[in-house]
Parts: C-alpha cells; sequence; structure tokens
C-alpha cells in the first residue's frame, strides 16, 4: 500500500531503544502473569494469556510486513491455519514432537507465500490487500473441505504438542512459558531484521520503490523474502493457538481473523514491532474485558477503535507516546 | 569510463513516436548534453536507458554489451546511473540513510539479516564522503523531506553518485536551483568531468554551454542536431525549434 | 490439558450453570431463543433442584476458537456445575474437550454431532436435544412413504449440509433429481431455483438454517414454485416464521416437537413461553427448556449434593420429568430416545406463525451411532 | 491588493518565517527574489492559508483573510501556479483547465490553447502523461482559468526551454498591460527586471531589502549580496 | 440446456446490477475520496432495515422507498460529518480501522434497535408475479426492475463522473486535495455530497433487496468483501468498472455455479468432481479475481496502483 504511507509524516525508522524498552517492560509483565494467576487462584487468566501471546506473535509477524514492507496482507491468517493444521494432521498420525510440527507448519507456509506471493507482489496497494484475501479465502475454503478434519465443524485434538518426548506443555502454565519465550525471541529476531541491511532496503521500497530500483535494488525479491519470513513466522503462532485451544478448525482461518490482525498492528502502531504486541495485547484484553461488563461490548470497542483513530494517529504507541512514556524523544 | 551507444531506438505511446529512431554514441568521459524543446522526449529517452521504460526496438549498448534486456537494478549494477527530474529521494529517511542506502547496492550483499546496518561503520563513511562532496554534510541527520528544494536537488545528485556509476544520466539536475546554489553545481559537475562519462539533460543554456563537450539537440522523438555547443548555437535549426532568440541576447 | 482436578464447586452451596449461546450476529435469533428456553424454566422456580442458582450467560459469537476459551473460563474460574449449550456443531467440538476433561457436566441443547454419540460418547456429556442427522432421516423416511421418485437436494456446502443430505438418503431410496451445494450465507437463490424450475422434481428437500432459510422461503413462494412439495429441517422454524410468514406457510419440516402438541406440559411451556416472550418458541427453546428442567430433577433428587459424580450421572441419565415432547429417555450414549414428526407451518389461531403436527413419522427413534459408543 | 503583515510561519517544531511584509497593488508586478531555502515557498504557502501562519496578517482587497481556508482565498481573486506544478494527474489536460475554471473572465480554453498550441495538441493526454515542461504550462493556463487579479506563480518557468520561457515573461508582460497584478518567484532575476515594479528579497525568512525596479538596477550590491548571481 | 442457461444469465446480470448498486458508492468514495470504507455494507443493511421499517409503519413498499431516501441522506451525512470527514487525509489503514469499528457500532446498534430476528418487507402488488421468457420458463417481475433500476443508475452516474464538471473535481480532488482548494473550490462540501450520494446508492440497494431477502444483522457483512472484489477487478474509482465488474463477478458465480459441476463430471470421475466442485465453487470468485489482477495489476479499467 504504497500511498499508505504519504500523509504520514513520521520519520520512516525512528531511534529503537525506547520501543525496545517498552517491549521489555511489556515482557516483564507478561512473565509476571502466572504467579498472579496463581496467587489470585484465577489459573483462567493463565489460558488467556496464552492466547493473546500467541496472536502477539502473529501480529508481531505480521507487522513486518505491513509496518515495514507497506505489504498489507488480508490473507494472513492462512498461516495461522497452516500451523494449526500442522498440530492436527501430525498428530492424527502419531506425530506430535512440536519441533516436527513447527518445521512442518514453516514449510508448508514458506512454499505457500512462496507461491501467492510471488503473485501478489504484482500488485500494490489496496490490490494487493484485495489478492491477498483472495489467497487466504482459497485456504479457508480448502481446510473447510477438509472433511477427514471435521471440515467447517473443525477437530479436537486429543492432546497437546510434546517436547522431545515429554508432554510438559499439557500444564498451562508451562504452555504459556514456551509461548512467552518464542515471542521474546521472535521479537529479537525482528528487531534484528528490521534493524538490518535487508530491513533497511525493504523500508526504502516501502517510501520509494523507483528510486530504490534507480539505485540498483530489485524491490520483487526482497519484498517476496520478507513475504515468506512473515508467513512462516505467522504459522509458529498457529502452532500455539492450536495448543492453547486443544481443536482447529477453519474459523482461524477465516477473513474476520486477517483482519483481526491488521486491526492489532495498525491499533498499536505500525512499524513498531512493540505496537504490534501492544495492540495483541489491548484487542484480546478489551474484547475479554468489555465482554464481562456488557452484551453490546462490540458498540463500546467499536466506537474505541473510531476514537482512537480519530484522537490517536499513531494507535496505543501513539497514546504512550504522548504520555511521555515508551517512546522516544526527537 | 564506459561508452554509451544507442542504435535506433525508438518508442511510442500509442500512435505518438516519442523515440523515433534515435542512435547516439556517447564516448568515454565525454559530458553529452541532450537539450530539445518541452515534450521532446528526453525523459523518456533517459528512462528508457536506465530501464525504468520498456523500449519498442532498437539497442542500446555499454562498454559493446546490450542492455536491452536487463532491468533496473542490473543495469546499475553495470554502472549506470540517473537522477530524476522530478526529485525522487526516501523522504521519511535521513539525507545519510538515503545515501548510504546507494553505497550499500554497491557494496555487496543485502540479504543480511542481523548486523544492525546503522553501525556499519564502512557504510557511514563512505555515505559521509559523498554528503561531504555535495556540501550536505551538516544536513546528514536531517529528515530528507525537510529539505529545501535546492538542497532536495542535491541530495539526488548525491545518491546517484553514490552508486560509483561509470556512466551518469542527469536529467534536468538543475531545475530549481538558482544563484549560488547553481553555480556550486555547475562546478561540481565540472569536477566531475573527465572521471565518469555523463548525459545531461538541462534547459539551462548558460550551464549547458559551460559544461558539454558535445550537445545533442532532440526534436518531438528525432535527433536534429549533434556537435560542439558552439557549432549547436549557431544551427539556425536549432533556434528555431528550441533556443529562440533570447540566447543571442545572453 | 489433563486436569485431574476435584470437581469444581463441589463444596459450596450454590448451584451454578454456563449457558454457551451464538447470541450475536445474524444467528443470533436462535441463541436467543434456547437462552429464553432455559431461563423460562429456571425463572419459574428460582431455587433448581432446590437451590441456590445462580446462571452466567456466555455468547460464543458462532466462533469456536473464542467459544473453547469462553467454556473453560466457565468451569476455571467460575467453577460451574454444568455447562448448557451450544446451538452449533462447530462450537460444540471446541468446547466439549475442555469442559467434559474437569469432569464437569456439558448439556448441548441443539447440537448433537455423530462422533460424540458414537465413538466419542463421553459420561459427562448429555444431549437433550437429537443426534444431527436424526430430523433430516425423518424426511427421508417421509419422502419415501409418499412415495417420491424423484427428489431435488439442497444444502449450503459445509459440513452440517454435507451431513444433513448424508441423513436424508439413509431413509430415502428413491431417485434424486438434482444434488446442490450452495454457499455458506448465500442470500439469493434465483439460480438454483431456477434449476428446480426447470427439474421439476417431485420434491425439494432442503436444510437452510436462519437468514438462508428466510431468504430461500421466500424466493420459492416468487418464483411460484409453491406447488412443489417443500421437505426441510431447520429451515421451517419459529425463528424463521416471524420474517417468512404466509410465504412459509404449508411447507414441511422434520421435528421432534412442535408447540401444539397436546400435552399438559406443553401447553404450561408454551403458554408461558409467549406471555414472557411474545414470540412463539421453537425447538431450541423447547430442548434448553429440557435441559433446566432435568438439571433441575436430577438435584433435586441428589438433594443439593453435586459431590458424588456418579450419582450425579445416574440422576441425569434418569431424565426424570415431563418434557413438552411427551416421551423422552436417554439411550446409552445419553442422546434422547424420542419420537420424531414432519411439521407444517401455519397461521395459528392467536395470530402468530408455528409448526404444527401433521404426522409422526419415527417412534422411539435410536440415532444410528448409539450403538459404537462404549460407555456402560 | 494584497498586504502581508508580520508574517510568520513554521513546519512543526522549525520556524521558517519570522516576520514578512510584502504588498501587492492592483495591477502592480512584484518579485519574491531569495536563495534557495530562504522561504518563499513557505511564504506562498501561509498566505494561501495552505500553512496555518503562526502569527502576522494576510490581507485581500482589505478583507482579512489570516489562516482562512484555501479556497476562500483564492475566491478573493488570488490564482497559484505552485511549486512543482501539481497538474491532477487523472485528470486530462483539458479537464485540469476547465474542472477548476471561473468563468466570467477573458481567460477561456481556446485563449490558453492559444497561449500554449503545445497543450492543445496533448489536450486528450492525462496529466500524469505529460513531460515535465507541460506540465508546467498546464498549471499556468490552470491559473489562469480561474480569472485570478492576482495571479501568484512559484518558479513558474522552471524546466522551460529557453523558447517557452520567453514566452512566458512576454505573457506576464501583457497580462501586467493589461492592469493584472502579478506576484512572482523565479531565479531569472535579470528576466523579472523587464517588467516588474518592485522587488522583495528575503533571507532565513526575513525581509532584507525591498525596492523599485530601478533601486535594484542601480544597486548591483543587492544581488551579489544576497542572491549571489 | 439453453434456456437453463439464459435464465441462469439473467440471474447473474439480476445479482450484478445489484452489486453494482453498492459498488458504484464505494469505489467513487474509494476512488475519487481515496477512503476505505469497510462501513459501505452497514449502509446497505441500514437501507433494508429502513424502508422495513418506514413499509410497516405506512403499510406501503412504496412509501417506504419514498422515506428511506430523506432518512439515508441523513444517515449519510451525519456518518460523514462526525467521522469520514476526519478520515481524509489519513492513511488507508487507518480508515480501514476507524470504518471497521463504524461496522461494529452499527450492527450492534441495529440489534439493539431492531432486535436479532430478521425482519422482511412485503413484495409490491404493483411488481410481482412473472413474465414469460422462452418457451415454459418465467421471469419475476420484481427482478425485471431491479435490472431496470440499476441500468438507469449506471448510467447517470458514468455521465456525472465523466462528463460533467463534478465529476473532473471529484477526480482531481481525489490526488491533490490542496490543490483543488488552493484553486478556489470548497471540496469538503464536495466530498461530503459524495459520500452521501455513495451512501444512499447502498442504501436503495439495501431497499430493492428487501423484498426478495431477509433483513437481517449479516447482511451487510455478507455483501462487503464481494463488493470490494467487484471494485478491485473493475479497477478502482471507476464507475464503468464497477459495473463490468460486477456483472462478471455475478454471471461468473450464478453461471460457474450451475454449470462448473457439469463441466468437472465431464473431465473427472463423479466423486471426485463433486468433491473437486464443492471445493472450487465458493472459491470461484476469489479465483476469478487472483486470475484478473494477476494479468491486471490494476483491475480491468484501473488506472493507478
Ligand atoms: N505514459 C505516457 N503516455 C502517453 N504519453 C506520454 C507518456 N509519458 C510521456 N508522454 C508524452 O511523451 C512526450 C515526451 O515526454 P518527455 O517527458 O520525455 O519529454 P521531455 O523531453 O523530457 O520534456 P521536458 O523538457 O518538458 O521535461 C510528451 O509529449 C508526453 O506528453
Ligand atoms: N514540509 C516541510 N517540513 C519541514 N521543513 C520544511 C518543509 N518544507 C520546507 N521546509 C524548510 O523550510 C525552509 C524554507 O523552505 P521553502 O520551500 O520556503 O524555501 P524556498 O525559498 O522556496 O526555496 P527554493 O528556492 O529552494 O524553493 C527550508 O529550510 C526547508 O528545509
Ligand atoms: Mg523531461
Ligand atoms: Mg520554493
Amino acid at each position: 500500500m504504497a500511498e499508505t504511507t504519504l500523509t504520514d509524516t513520521r520519520p520512516a525508522r525512528r531511534p529503537m531503544a525506547g520501543r525496545v524498552r517498552a517491549a521489555m517492560i511489556l515482557f516483564a509483565i507478561f512473565a509476571a502473569l502466572p504467579p498472579v494467576a496463581a496467587a489470585i487462584d484465577d489459573p483462567f487468566l493463565v489460558l488467556i494469556g496464552t492466547r493473546i501471546l500467541a496472536y502477539a506473535i502473529a501480529a508481531l509477524a505480521l507487522d513486518l510486513i505491513l509496518g515495514y514492507g507497506a505489504m498489507v496482507s488480508f490473507g494472513h491468517a492462512a498461516y495461522l491455519g497452516f500451523g494449526t493444521y500442522a498440530v492436527a494432521v501430525l498428530s492424527s498420525y502419531g506425530i506430535n514432537d512440536i519441533f516436527l510440527q513447527v518445521a512442518a507448519a514453516m514449510i508448508v507456509s514458506a512454499l505457500f507465500a512462496l507461491v501467492t506471493g510471488a503473485i501478489s507482489l504484482r500488485t500494490t496497494g489496496v490490490y494487493f490487500i484485495m489478492i491477498t484475501l483472495a489467497f487466504g479465502q482459497m485456504a479457508y475454503f480448502f481446510f473447510v473441505s477438509l472433511s477427514a478434519y471435521g471440515g467447517d465443524d473443525g477437530y479436537g485434538l486429543r492432546q497437546r504438542s510434546t517436547v522431545l518426548g515429554s508432554d510438559m506443555l499439557e500444564n498451562d502454565f508451562t504452555l504459556y512459558y514456551a509461548t512467552l519465550v518464542v515471542l521474546i525471541g521472535l521479537f529479537w529476531l525482528c528487531h534484528r531484521i528490521v534493524g538490518s541491511r535487508f530491513g533497511r532496503v525493504l523500508t526504502g521500497i516501502r517510501e520509494n520503490r523507483v528510486r530504490m530500483e534507480a539505485i540498483g535494488y530489485a524491490p520483487f525479491r526482497y519484498q517476496l523474502t520478507a513475504f515468506v519470513i512473515s508467513g512462516c513466522l505467522t504459522s509458529v503462532a498457529g502452532v500455539f493457538l492450536a495448543n492453547q485451544a486443544e481443536f482447529v478448525s477453519p474459523a482461524f482461518v477465516s477473513w474476520h481473523r486477517s483482519g483481526e490482525l491488521i486491526v492489532m498492528v495498525v491499533l498499536g502502531g505500525i512499524g513498531t514491532l512493540t505496537g504490534a504486541i501492544g495492540g495483541a495485547v489491548a484487542v484480546l484484553l478489551l474484547e475479554e474485558v468489555l465482554g464481562s461488563l456488557t452484551e453490546h461490548w462490540k458498540l463500546w470497542f467499536g466506537l474505541f477503535l473510531v476514537l482512537m483513530v480519530l484522537y490517536s494517529p499513531h494507535g496505543i504507541t501513539g497514546v504512550f507516546k504522548k504520555l511521555g512514556l515508551g517512546g522516544t524523544k526527537q | 569510463m564506459s561508452r554509451l551507444e544507442i542504435r535506433h531506438l525508438q518508442k511510442a505511446f500509442g500512435a505518438l513516436k516519442v523515440t523515433d529512431d534515435v542512435s547516439l554514441i556517447v564516448e568515454p568521459g565525454e559530458l553529452h548534453a541532450i537539450i530539445g524543446p518541452n515534450g521532446a522526449g528526453k525523459t523518456t529517452f533517459i528512462a528508457q536507458l536506465s530501464g525504468q521504460l520498456p523500449s519498442d526496438s532498437g539497442d542500446i549498448l555499454l562498454d559493446g554489451q546490450s542492455l536491452m534486456a536487463r532491468s533496473m537494478a542490473e543495469r546499475v549494477h553495470l554502472g549506470l546511473a540517473r537522477s530524476f527530474q522530478i526529485t525522487s529521494i526516501l523522504p521519511r529517511f535521513t539525507v545519510l540513510e538515503n545515501v548510504a542506502l546507494a553505497v550499500q547496492a554497491r557494496m555487496g550483499s543485502s540479504f543480511r539479516f542481523f548486523a544492525p546496518v546503522a553501525e556499519e561503520a564502512a557504510l557511514n563513511e563512505t555515505a559521509m564522503t559523498v554528503l561531504a562532496e555535495a556540501g550536505l554534510e551538516d544536513r546528514a541527520e536531517v529528515m530528507a523531506s525537510a529539505l529545501s528544494h535546492g538542497e532536495h536537488r542535491r541530495l539526488e545528485l548525491a545518491i546517484a553518485l553514490a552508486t560509483e556509476p561509470q556512466i551518469l544520466l542527469l536529467d534536468e539536475p538543475l531545475a530549481g536551483v538558482g544563484g549560488e546554489d547553481a553555480e556550486a553545481f555547475v562546478a561540481r559537475l565540472k569536477r566531475l568531468k573527465g572521471k565518469i562519462t555523463m548525459v545531461l539533460i538541462e534547459h539551462d543554456m548558460d550551464a549547458v554551454f559551460q559544461l558539454a563537450d558535445r550537445v545533442s539537440v532532440l526534436v518531438y522523438g528525432k535527433i536534429i542536431a549533434t556537435g560542439t555547443p558552439d557549432a549547436v548555437r549557431r544551427d539556425p535549426k536549432v533556434r528555431e525549434a528550441y533556443l529562440g532568440e533570447e540566447e543571442e541576447a545572453a | 490439558a489433563a486436569h485431574a482436578e476435584a470437581p469444581p464447586s463441589a463444596n459450596d452451596d450454590v448451584l451454578k450453570i454456563g449457558l454457551v449461546y451464538t447470541l450475536s450476529g445474524p444467528a443470533a435469533a436462535l441463541g436467543e431463543q434456547a437462552r429464553n428456553g432455559f431461563m423460562l424454566f429456571a425463572e419459574q422456580n428460582e431455587m433448581l433442584g432446590g437451590m441456590e442458582t445462580e446462571i452466567i450467560v456466555v455468547d460464543d459469537e458462532l466462533r469456536p476458537d473464542l467459544a473453547s476459551d469462553k467454556a473453560r473460563e466457565l468451569v476455571a474460574r467460575d467453577a460451574v456445575d454444568f455447562v448448557v449449550g451450544p446451538i452449533f456443531s462447530n462450537v460444540l467440538i471446541a468446547i466439549h474437550r475442555p469442559v467434559t476433561e474437569t469432569g464437569t457436566v456439558l448439556i448441548s441443547t441443539n447440537a448433537g454431532t455423530s462422533n460424540f454419540a458414537g465413538a466419542e460418547c463421553n459420561p459427562n456429556f448429555f444431549v437433550t436435544s437429537y443426534q444431527n442427522d436424526q430430523n433430516h432421516e425423518v424426511m427421508g423416511a417421509y419422502a419415501e412413504s409418499q412415495g417420491y421418485q424423484n427428489v431435488f437436494l439442497m444444502a449450503p456446502n459445509y459440513q452440517a449440509g454435507k451431513d444433513s443430505l448424508a441423513g436424508f438418503k439413509n431413509s430415502y431410496t428413491g431417485g434424486i433429481a438434482g444434488e446442490v451445494f450452495t454457499e455458506l450465507g448465500q442470500l439469493d437463490f434465483s439460480s438454483e431455483l431456477a434449476q428446480i424450475a426447470a427439474f421439476q422434481p417431485d420434491a425439494l428437500f432442503t436444510f437452510m438454517p436462519g437468514g438462508m432459510g428466510v431468504n430461500l422461503v421466500k424466493q420459492y413462494d416468487q418464483a411460484g414454485l409453491s406447488s412443489i412439495p417443500f421437505l426441510s429441517a431447520f429451515t421451517v422454524d419459529e425463528t424463521t416464521l416471524p420474517a417468512t410468514q404466509d410465504a412459509a406457510v404449508g411447507l414441511l419440516g422434520g421435528a421432534n416437537w412442535a408447540p401444539d402438541m397436546d400435552n399438559a406440559a406443553n401447553e404450561a411451556f408454551v403458554s408461558a413461553y409467549i406471555e414472557k416472550y411474545g414470540a412463539v418458541p421453537g425447538t431450541y427453546a423447547m430442548q434448553a427448556y429440557d435441559a433446566a428442567q432435568l438439571i433441575h430433577s436430577a438435584v433435586e433428587k441428589l438433594g443439593g449434593d453435586l459431590t458424588d459424580r456418579a450419582a450425579l450421572r445416574a440422576a441425569l441419565t434418569e431424565a426424570d420429568f415431563d418434557s413438552p415432547r411427551g416421551d423422552f429417555a436417554f439411550g446409552k450414549n445419553q442422546f434422547p430416545i424420542q419420537d420424531f414428526y414432519v411439521v407444517e407451518a401455519v397461521k395459528r389461531d392467536d395470530g402468530f406463525y408455528g409448526t404444527s403436527i401433521r404426522e409422526q413419522v419415527f417412534d422411539d427413534y435410536v440415532d444410528n451411532y448409539a450403538d459404537a459408543c462404549e460407555m456402560e | 491588493m494584497l498586504r502581508v503583515e508580520g508574517l510568520e510561519a513554521a513546519y512543526g517544531d522549525s520556524r521558517i518565517l519570522f516576520g514578512i511584509d510584502l504588498q501587492v497593488g492592483k495591477g502592480e508586478v512584484v518579485t519574491l527574489l531569495g536563495r534557495n531555502g530562504m522561504g518563499k515557498t513557505t511564504t506562498i504557502k501561509s498566505i494561501f492559508g495552505l500553512l496555518k501562519p503562526r502569527a502576522g496578517t494576510v490581507q485581500v482587497n482589505g478583507e482579512d483573510l489570516t489562516g482562512a481556508e484555501p479556497h476562500k482565498i483564492a475566491h478573493a481573486g488570488l490564482g497559484l501556479v505552485p511549486e512543482g506544478r501539481q497538474i491532477f494527474p487523472t485528470l486530462n489536460v483539458h479537464e485540469n483547465l476547465v474542472a477548476t475554471a471561473r468563468p466570467g473572465g477573458k481567460w477561456t480554453a481556446p485563449r490558453i490553447y492559444e497561449l500554449f498550441p503545445r497543450l492543445e495538441e496533448r489536450r486528450r493526454n492525462m496529466g500524469s502523461q505529460l513531460s515535465g515542461g507541460e506540465q508546467q504550462m498546464l498549471a499556468i493556463g490552470r491559473a489562469l482559468m480561474t480569472n485570478p487579479r492576482l495571479i501568484v506563480l512559484d518558479e513558474a518557468t522552471e524546466g522551460l526551454a529557453p523558447l517557452i520561457r520567453a514566452d512566458i515573461w512576454a505573457v506576464l508582460a501583457k497580462l501586467k498591460a493589461e492592469g493584472e497584478a502579478i506576484l512572482v518567484i523565479d531565479k531569472n532575476v535579470d528576466a523579472l527586471t523587464k517588467f516588474a515594479d518592485r522587488h522583495v528579497v528575503i533571507e532565513k525568512g526575513q525581509v532584507v531589502w525591498t525596492g523599485t525596479n530601478t533601486e535594484i538596477l542601480a544597486t548591483p550590491e543587492v544581488k551579489d549580496r544576497f542572491l549571489h548571481v | 440446456m439453453t434456456n437453463l442457461f439464459v435464465l441462469q444469465l439473467l440471474n447473474g446480470v439480476q445479482l450484478g446490477v445489484l452489486l453494482f448498486l453498492i459498488a458504484a458508492g464505494l469505489t467513487l468514495v474509494f476512488g475519487i475520496m481515496d477512503v476505505v470504507n469497510l462501513a459501505h455494507g452497514v449502509l446497505y443493511m441500514v437501507g433494508a432495515y429502513l424502508i422495513a421499517t418506514f413499509a410497516a409503519l405506512t403499510g406501503s413498499f412504496w412509501w417506504g422507498l419514498l422515506l428511506m431516501f430523506p432518512a439515508a441522506i441523513v444517515v449519510g451525512l451525519v456518518l460523514e460529518v462526525l467521522v469520514i470527514r476526519r478520515l481524509y487525509a489519513r492513511s488507508h489503514l487507518d480508515q480501514v480501522l476507524a470504518t471497521f469499528g463504524l461496522v461494529m457500532i452499527a450492527n450492534e446498534a441495529v440489534k439493539i434497535i431492531w432486535g436479532v430476528s430478521p425482519l422482511s418487507v412485503p413484495m409490491p402488488e404493483l411488481l410481482s408475479g412473472s413474465v414469460p421468457l422462452m418457451g415454459p420458463l418465467q421471469y419475476p417481475v420484481y427482478r425485471i426492475a431491479i435490472i431496470a433500476a440499476g441500468l438507469a443508475v449506471a448510467l447517470g452516474l458514468y455521465v456525472v463522473v465523466n462528463h460533467t464538471r463534478i465529476g473532473m473535481l471529484l477526480r482531481a480532488g481525489a490526488t491533490n486535495r490542496t490543490m483543488v482548494s488552493a484553486l478556489g473550490i470548497d471540496i469538503g462540501k464536495l466530498f461530503a455530497i459524495v459520500f452521501t450520494m455513495g451512501g444512499v446508492l447502498a442504501c436503495f440497494a439495501g431497499a430493492l433487496v428487501a423484498p426478495i431477502l431477509s433483513v437481517d444483522t449479516g447482511m451487510g457483512e455478507s455483501v462487503l468483501i464481494l463488493t470490494f472484489v467487484v471494485v478491485v477487478i473493475g479497477g478502482i474509482g471507476s464507475v464503468k468498472g464497477a459495473f463490468f465488474g460486477a456483472i462478471l463477478v455475478a454471471v461468473v458465480d450464478t453461471v460457474g455455479g450451475v454449470f462448473g459441476p457439469i463441466w468437472l463430471r465431464s473431465v473427472l470421475d463423479p466423486s471426485a468432481a463433486g468433491q473437486v466442485g464443492r471445493m472450487l465453487a465458493p472459491m470461484l470468485v476469489y479465483i476469478l479475481m487472483a486470475v484478473i489482477l494477476f494479468a491486471k495489476p490494476a483491475g480491468l479499467f484501473g488506472g493507478r496502483g
């Protein structure tokens, strides 16, 4: 979405230190959650927490291409699908090891991203959004047609994944911390990618494609690489989601999920990585909290979104910056 | 330094023949100016040379090697760089980053995913050298969008030079640059002369006649004259099509 | 996860029940009926089973991924004794394991998928509705009995749709004029109706729940196809009749009950529902009402002591209450054994639209999967 | 006609203008001179309300229009040829001319085509498919089509061939003869001195010299010091 | 067979015309004002609810339709003034987020106001019944009326956008708002009018389908994606594109849905054909879009990407 960024007058990338600090604070809070949940005797918090962490991984992966590459993929839920179904399909054949499942999810995702990305990258802007939606929907209907795995009814898992033969993930706390460790690892990875040579080229292409070509870059290769990386990382989120929900279904692959991922990233503040994580937390927590307060929570959630856009142009990151937290001065 | 040879190049937009069988040789180290009325096809010609626009037919040879099948990026790696008539930079990158990206394009792989690029001394130092030559060193940390028009033009050239081209295609580098800045700009191009082969499009006749070794006049897709600045200036066809009487007084 | 936790909340004297229904989106009408049905009984009997009762209503938004968390929240955080719901099969699959593995009882008041009726039957899982295939089988048997030779089949292209046509064919042996899968959520059936008009079958059998059914019925009428018998399941019922009104009158459906059934329990239920909610209850409401009755009867039997899970299950299996549908008993898979009917949409004497019993098709019908259940 | 007093403006935190005073009378041609980056374009933007002034006033025909919406200012009789042309890329040449035209004055499409025959040849071309110089001609034509009483040209001859540039000077001289007011920014100071009435030189956001045409011709130091030409 | 084909073609055209009515407003707002409005589907739903309400109040479809228009104008204007107006200068993603919020608000509000049960609107007497088509086949009058109304709107829009000064200004404003206003045009007012007009068209489409479809809270969402597909296939901002895109999508969907399986059966064995057919049928529209965008990355009639 090249024109998307035109009205945005912020610098392409700001000093990272503040954001990393904000992410650290977030991670510390995450790490403290299970003890707190245990202390107040509410183990359910850990389960919600795991779901939030898994979506945070997906949002992070999406921000890599959306925020830094201006590739607004509206079909990213497909990769959640490859992740969740990798768990379901392999476990139905007795393969429960999480490393094998992640590897399978990534390989399938990489192939899918490679093919659909190569086609989608012929287009830009809203056309890109829609063509990725098309591929996302194809993946969706593919999963719907998997009668052996319940079609659109979905498929309940009989057990969670194992880690090198150990069933430690059956413990909700362990699953939570495993997801957190993966999130932190991937955040670090994305952070490095964004600051690398590759990341700078990617951002440059977003800013001015023709100029980048004129100094000798072939944009397609870089964009496609980023697209594939993002797809693979998203599928990791799917593996953890399947373990959290203990069942898989095309519901994880519907365009609503893709849209929700975009909402998380944009609400958090695009192109900040930390924002994507914050956005995932905000969206899912608000759903939880508003949902427990009122039957008409969607009304309030919608209102919140509208007001955020109107009054805080840079999402949640913007709010924190205004409050003097998390961001760095320019 | 390279030699550029253009053979029977063609390009049409619908019925409009914008480049109409153009053949031209740019000798190594030469600064070859192309002048011509507005809409004559000069920018189109540059776009064809750089690979931004595909050509309908004809051939472009760089040191004897055909460029026709090469992409824009590949041509840059072969040493062909260009500047844009309408400033084209990365507005939300700093001035330094704009140039460093061009340096990076030349210096090895960009498929490096981990090492922080901002700390790569080699890139930054080379970029600073280029900026210093362009007189932009004290603007290095400024967001490129905040530069004035004149500074934009300088940055535009600096980016092109940072790719260390063998041949530089300049599309109206002086557009909107006035006074002292323009003089400095011309002086800068003079210093580059002989080191790099250049193709210059410019409507500022002072600059053209000061800088060019040879001048070609492009009128509606066809080259109507090629020669030394003096010869071209005296050519009545050129006066009629392009220069008018103003230049006589100047 | 495998939590072998103690049965939750066994030590306090509040009876906690979680309702999981779809209460938003286009399918919300179904969830509302079910919730109303359950609440009707709960409010008539403030203390279910003689215990102080707390009911937590949860909207699953027809999102299975979300529902599994919400169900777990009910079990882990709210420590409910029973989870009641849902409407849709995909939600059932998502919440089944999280609820039952903790020892909490799950009572489905609508969805009854084949896996949970057969090999995966579960002592903590009860169903007050039917096995999903049964209503379709009713219509198949009816078509068979009418001697139709050429039936056109149509269902949305998703799992339940495929199951429905399979169910119909279980008990129908005649010819098939055409078999069409429409898009899920399709609104305009002009193209399918054109095919029906071209084929002129003996009858149409369709499964078009919710808004799809409303549209199909209206367009069926408008296309002038009313002369072709319209056999359906979950298409013409009390949730859609307010929208289709006259267009649906005379269309047939398969069901385990209709609001005009002639027995005291039913009269009490229907009139109370109409009075309270100003609408005619459908099967969704009736089955949820029965779930409330079921809990009431079992808890009362145990005198409010839910610590002995085996005793609780035994009390539940007895199904000792008066269902508005008359005969009701649990089979060994804890799915109902009940009668099935062909019902017809009518304009009722009170001005409302509703379904009405036309004829009984099955008596004390056991679903086809019960044999595969190895419980007890 | 136009009176600007104490105009101050900034982009975010960076202040650019520090009190610009400027007047253009009826039928007067005034130039705004200064080296690159001194704030000429910023002045124009502030006058047109495209950038909200931080302080100072902008009056058109005695009416205070400081910070008013751009369309109100334009309606008061100002026509703009902006820096960088800003042609509408999705409209063809003819549409570019007529879309924002304010009929009723002497400028009509045929007259513009008479002025720039090249535009007539390309009249079905989309704005995005014009050469740089053609776009520049179109921008001037488009501003004239609003039949302004004061036309403001920001680097209107940038990128034009010498022949065309000469044409434009001739047009401006003609406009002046017809009594129209002009505010012009251009680096060809020599050409300007042939028909301008007064000159305003700005440096670093402040007016550092003003004077009549004769004064500037008589004091070459001005050009040396502030313009370096 | 040919009869059926013709009938399906007609059905496709009718669906296409309806899609066009919705897509036209979307493509205008999108292409011309550069606003991605996810809440456009909501307007379609609101149109249906409005006519349902007014028709029930007055007891007449025609009065309902007549009253729907001023109400739709009010809805459009309020939306523009309160929210959309502030989104013009914002990035597409911000617009997506805000209008997504609007969708949630509207769906919930509709639920609160009208309840969750679907409503229905009676078919006007004048347009009920069918006309005989070739052979034994009939075609409902009401659907013919929809086709006629859609074609009339299409023509009108085409003229306005491509051959009037308003149309030019809109196109100009889409790419460079500041310049248009610097040349003396009150673009704010102009955009408000266009947005409202697009909204009214969507409401009109909703009102038109109310007699044949059920009026429920999900109807906005179900058309939204399809409408975007139409707009993108046609090329953003092109009314002509929206028209042909809508017809193409609808015809491929209807005709492909019926004749695709028949064709599949001729190349595959029946059970495989059934399976493949069921998997492909819902993908058809998306496959069409992917293929078109692959061949023409800016849609059939699109200029910009
Ligand atoms: N994409 C296009 N489609 C159609 N015509 C085009 C397109 N691009 C350029 N043209 C036309 O081709 C001709 C040559 O344009 P070009 O930009 O090469 O001219 P130029 O010589 O650089 O002029 P200038 O000195 O004014 O910049 C112009 O008449 C222009 O209108
Ligand atoms: N959008 C912007 N944001 C921040 N600073 C800006 C912006 N535009 C211009 N500037 C700064 O304002 C100053 C004045 O710019 P302006 O464009 O008014 O100069 P100018 O006199 O028109 O120069 P030129 O002759 O190069 O066009 C410059 O230093 C420039 O860097
Ligand atoms: Mg040019
Ligand atoms: Mg300027």
